[in-house]
């Protein structure tokens, strides 16, 4: 008998009477619910009898609404893993920089996830997935908030099984990662309100709008050979890197990083044991961030896609402790957390294409190469506190491209087009946006408000009131 | 011997240090300390509540110097951590009676 | 064939001799276990089968079966995910008190968790679901430890996809909820002796009778249209945040907090980054605390229950953000912070009986009713270090009533019935409690032991013995 | 039909252009993509049959797959979990260490997890699970790097229900815990490099090696009655703490720790609620480490590992909480930490062996241990700064052994005889690698670069250089 | 003029504070020092082994001040900070030669 | 009597408090100082950049004692303190025209 898809009643699932009796009596039958289930299968008992219609109102496809129920609660615990990468961004962030600024740094990454998960209910997702509901076609798409139905069994086959709620809850905790990108790198010395409008335009239509070109299935997907970004190298990190580039270079660098006479004066993070506990964060988000790109719970992809990306984070640390080792003469901590983090943005536009061994390979050179861009950065004067710039911009790069050598289904001509126009583009918005933002409320702090701290000039709060200070 | 003690804004420490290097001075002690004065202190919030913060940070440095560079050194102090605006600080000087190195022993002026 | 349900046998599994010499046989055929698996499935090889023959022993319900194993397995990992929010219970904890206090607080939170797990096997999990046992019908029931057959299939239908063992984990993580939410109010001041007799009497005894109400099928869930609360908004949150008003009433304020004239001076806690990782953690448990509560993997109720609680955790904090932005003319962290907490709290009754859209708002009147509530409760001189009383007591009720407005299976009167009776006997119990205590080996330490802070002065530690502290 | 396991294509999944092209299609089709599932199923619409298909190949073994698709998915979950303990141990460490030597304890620990997972890619896996391939039978095989094809369903039966690559990665996150456990007992004093060719031989060679013995199916699996170790309270804890006193006993105590004329002098951690974090990281966790050890989804053995592992943790704090209150008349903060840590040690051995009931007991016995063990060491001036000798070899064969008093499979014998022989082992390994180390490059610092702090000395970086430093 | 150090009980600072500023005193700097004295520390316990802490936590007020209300400062000190238990503090008064305000460069007693 | 302030190296404060112990001084001040000196600051590194920080970590010792064991208490506090290498420190003495004990608002050399 089929019975239909209890679960497509997608009004929210009010508690009716009659369901509640039901319950009633069936939790009331103690002994029964507490008999071996052995029994209960013999005898055929009511509840085990509860499942075998849900399942098997689906008929032919009771084996696939299992496969479906197993994939979705994947991605609903994948989105959680995202989210948990936000206090990643967070504690790094605020590690990496003083403590006079610590509470506005942590303001800005409360508002950020908010922010972007809320608009991104609102208008994102439907901006990022058009659906073939294009303004302009394979380019721009306004979409309004996600549908009430959106229970849904199903939505693309194997390729994402999930319903649109999961698809919308996973996609939203990616939203926000572009605007926490930017935060880090202009932390310091961009106002509040400047920074809440930036990240607003960013998250709730620049990313979904960019990102629809390839995961909307815009023009970067038309490409002749698709451009593959398994789980966003480009179409996040990059996206973030190097929105974060542009705003710097409007912003200016931190008072007094860049002294008179070309030298360079460094300001020391805070509390580096913060910002390590930010990087273990983000690794551990990471699975979510790209075994959940399986979009599904397929088991292959998953074992590989985690495989790949442990190991490319733990070769990214391996090649940026050596390499500063080297380099610099000391094992830098910093550099190390960087190389993880170097290790998974490399990975993530072909954490399911590549084997093992290159993904060792991709994270070892981009744990030297986020050395190199970070110590260039330097030298250039764009002061970026958390190393955003390169960790995600350049590295994100780096990432989409170089798969393009180790899997012959992806071409490198496809991968620098989308990797380049992406990140020309965020790059474009956000010294728009900052240049109006400069010529209208303004965009930085004071000197003094610098000089005292953001937490006391812009909040009137202290981060540590209970722990002297030290000025050295 | 003098001892110069100067209370001066956080962040003109490392201007105060130049000045001091260029005119010679080798040694001082530096404390964070904490300051009420005619500049007010601010105020905060917290959980909806307002209250002022009376104490500000403040920097003390301690230099010893021998008698005759005292005035080129309250010069060479006040000249760095001049600002103009209230808060600016203090500079006091105190009779120093005797002066130890205690890596060597040596004392009085050279010690310092 | 049917084999019976090998999971039925519910003594420990125990290394059985041939069990191991067949696995040893097994992993032993090398190539057999490599070869790819179409191979495998060609070939019927063993390992295949071992599943094949698990799974079908179940015969007709195999299909149920797997839709088990996944709910089960959901189960457990949201019961880790709410033992993750006593993580965030605590840092949240600490971070808005001061340093001399931290390592109280800290004991504190090690302790409620393990005497709630611990009691709850021994005693709460039997009370908390008297499966109709009663000692006053609907009122009260005392259990006994666990059974030791809790590892049964199918423990009340799709509605309660776990086994026994399953119930019980994923209940234990709640139980202790309860007396961290007071741990925060009473916080900087109450004995620790006493305090762990408060913990006990509360979390061993109170919270499960009264969540028997509900929960366990008692009088509120007897009502002519049931009370409904679907993850504890009022029998969790409420219950806590009403115990903690009544425990504050008795303790009183804090030294220092209220100075002569009405005035009132602010006691800053003294690490807001850890404050901030707090609630990160609690929003990312609260995944596990709503989703869970489902009670299975059901994959339409599992998306639409994560996406409300995101949705309105994320206008919690924007409500409280801007709220506080406009009212106090500074964007309190700390009101950002307790708004999203608010958020949380307040969709936690209706996650899964309201669209997104009802969530978001329902989420933004929280953060604004969070914000006033604590300002309202300072202003009568009920102090409450982390705001536990206004985030869980007030918002917890605001959330458990509001939703009768946008469902019409849940009655406003039965709503209302339910959390003024749970908040009301909460209350009594913590005062009576208290007051007992007080009496007894008395509540409070002593002015010069608050003053020295009772880090020094009950455990005789320093929380950060390296750094200098600030005494301004 | 039988289509024959997708899944099987054990290389790398590429983008192939006419799947592309499909998916395109499909998602084009926006509205049959929103329409409710039930209406999907009637209309058998192409998204759904995927599912179909990919399951429906597996033809007799439908439902073993999708047993098997919720296992590896629960397989690589717990794999993040084991991998989040990682930064249990450095929080841990950090916290009960001095703030002068907190980035070389971060660097430390980075270091750790990234070259655990570097070499257990290229060798350990192999090594630890030769599949008969020995070099020495039952003693020694040594292999090379994980293969390509490790996708493979169906690795061992409903035992070992996950990929190899699923295998892999849950072993790897294990692999790197023997070495953290010596990290935190040589804290403060090891010098980084030899740390680092210590960390790089025990983790690549010794514990992979060891590990056959047990889980690799060598000589301790082989005894009459095989010896057993759930999820390793010796082969991983045991090993790792004896580990840690072979080196302890080369390296010293840290200096100002044993005054003259036998007086100790404790050395405080700079960061108590920054150990709390860990040890709650390490519990949540630990439900990975002892839950993913079930090495499938089945429901049974979920519900009692999570159950049994919770308890004996809540015990654990409980007993040394009390205990240390009773014995040192205060209740010490960091007994109750490594309580907790001493009851997940101890149930780890039998965690699926044994009732809860029993788990508690075991749980509790192991607080008060564990609070001897730290008193003891620390009189025989053993100087173990986080008490890792005690937490993890003390309680890790106590923890094995116990479990022969409460099953009956288990034999006495074949249990001290595993755990002794590993132990003895580790120590014997830790001490002349030490020795050698000592002989060769050095071993620890200099006195003055001890005093100084390793973080200037080896890193040339503070922690917190805007915290004032305290030196009373 | 005299520099005034009064070194006394943390809590006590904020009553020291607006003694002095009821007097009429407008200016002082704060350090967070630790004191040993006759108030014995305390004991504190770490992994099951005791050891004393010596130190206690003080506050130390140095207030500069003209010579004629040195002793109506020294009095609302003793009588803000007192509580009459051992290890309320001490007060020292030491002679200052010079005093100049940075901002104005103002010398002398209307520098303070 | 005479105020005796030195700046020592901070690992050196038990053997300066013993040393004091021993020759009968009950009671001292200490503060937690940066000092810049002869004993160059070191170089350190952060994310690729070095730096040289000039500030070294100091102990300052503030000891109020009778002028009659003034030299003793200098020559307990050198002996306990020094190390012969670079960055010792330096003792410095001052005059105190008056010491008072809050509690018991005793003053001069019995209030020390
Ligand atoms: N009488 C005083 N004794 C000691 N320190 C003082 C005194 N007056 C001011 N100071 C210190 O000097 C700092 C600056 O003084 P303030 O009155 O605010 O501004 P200004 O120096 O510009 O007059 C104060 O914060 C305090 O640390
Ligand atoms: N001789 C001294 N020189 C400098 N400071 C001192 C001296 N004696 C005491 N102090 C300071 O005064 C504080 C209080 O002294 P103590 O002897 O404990 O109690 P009391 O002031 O009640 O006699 C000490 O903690 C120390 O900071
Ligand atoms: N002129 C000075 N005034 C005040 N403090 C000084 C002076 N010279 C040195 N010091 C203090 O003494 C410390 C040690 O001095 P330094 O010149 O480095 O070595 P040494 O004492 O061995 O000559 C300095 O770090 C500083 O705190």
């Amino acid at each position: 008998m089929l019975l239909g898809f209890v679960l497509a009643s997608a009004v929210p699932h009010a508690v009716s009477g009659e369901e509640e009796e039901e319950a009633a009596a069936m939790s009331a039958s103690t002994e029964a619910a507490l008999a071996p289930a052995a029994l209960a299968v013999e005898e055929g008992i009511d509840y085990a009898d509860e499942y075998y219609e849900m399942v098997a109102a689906h008929g032919d496809h009771a084996f696939a609404f299992n496969f479906f129920v197993t994939s979705m609660l994947w991605t609903v615990i994948a989105a959680a893993l995202v989210f948990l990468m936000h206090l990643g961004f967070a504690t790094l962030e605020i590690g990496l920089t003083r403590q006079k600024n610590a509470v506005n740094v942590l303001t800005k990454n409360v508002f950020i996830i908010s922010i972007g998960i809320f608009t991104y209910f609102l208008i994102g997702f439907n901006t990022h997935y058009p659906l073939g509901d294009w303004i302009i076609p394979n380019v721009l798409g306004i979409g309004g908030p996600l549908g009430e139905d959106a229970a849904t069994f199903g939505n693309g086959g194997v390729g994402l099984a999930m319903s649109e709620y999961g698809d919308f809850i996973f996609q939203a905790m990616f939203a926000a990662t572009a605007a926490t990108i930017v935060s880090g790198a202009v932390a310091e010395r961009i106002k509040l309100g400047s920074f809440f409008i930036f990240t607003i335009i960013l998250v709730a239509l620049a990313y979904p709008i960019v990102g629809s070109w390839h995961w909307g299935e815009g023009w970067l997907y038309q490409l002749d050979t698709s451009f593959y970004d398994f789980a966003g190298s480009t179409v996040v990190h990059g996206f973030g890197g190097f929105a974060a580039l542009g705003a710097v270079l409007i912003l200016g660098p931190r008072a007094g990083k860049y002294l008179s006479g070309g030298k360079l004066r460094p300001i020391p993070g805070h509390n580096l044991p913060l910002a390590g506990i930010g990087v273990f964060l983000l690794w551990f988000g990471w699975f979510g961030f790209n075994g959940g790109s399986v979009l599904s719970a397929e088991p292959a992809d998953l074992g590989l896609v985690f495989s790949t990306t442990a190991v490319s984070a733990s070769s990214g640390a391996l090649g940026a402790i050596f390499f500063s080792w080297i380099l610099l003469k000391k094992p830098d901590v910093t550099m190390a957390l960087n190389g993880v983090l170097a290790g998974l943005v490399g990975i993530t536009a072909g954490a399911d294409a590549v084997s093992i061994m290159v993904a060792l390979f991709i994270g070892l050179v981009a744990g030297l190469l986020v050395v190199l861009s970070i110590l260039f950065f330097d030298k250039i004067k764009i002061d970026d506190p958390v190393g955003a710039i390169s960790v995600h911009g350049v590295v994100g790069i780096y990432g989409t491209v170089v798969i393009a050598f180790f899997n012959p289904d992806i071409s490198f001509v496809s991968q620098l087009i989308g990797a380049v126009a992406v990140c020309a583009v965020a790059f474009v918005i956000a010294v728009v946006l900052c240049l109006i933002l400069k010529a209208t409320i303004g965009l930085r702090v004071t000197p003094e408000e610098e000089e005292e701290g953001l937490d006391l000039a812009e909040h009137g709060q202290e981060a540590y009131p209970d722990f002297a200070k030290s000025s050295g | 011997m003098k001892l110069i003690k100067a209370v001066i804004k956080p962040f003109k420490l490392e201007e105060v240090k130049e000045a001091l290097s260029e005119i010679g001075i080798e040694g001082m002690t530096v404390a964070e300390v904490k300051g009420f004065g005619r500049q007010k202190g601010h105020t905060e919030i917290y959980r909806g509540s307002e209250y002022t913060v009376d104490f500000l940070p403040k920097v003390m440095v301690e230099i010893v110097v021998p008698d005759d560079i005292v005035s080129k050194t309250v010069e060479a102090v006040v000249k760095a951590s001049k600002t103009g605006k209230i808060g600016d600080g203090k500079i006091f000087v105190l009779p120093i009676e005797e002066a130890i190195r205690i890596r060597t022993e040596e004392r009085g002026e050279s010690a310092v």
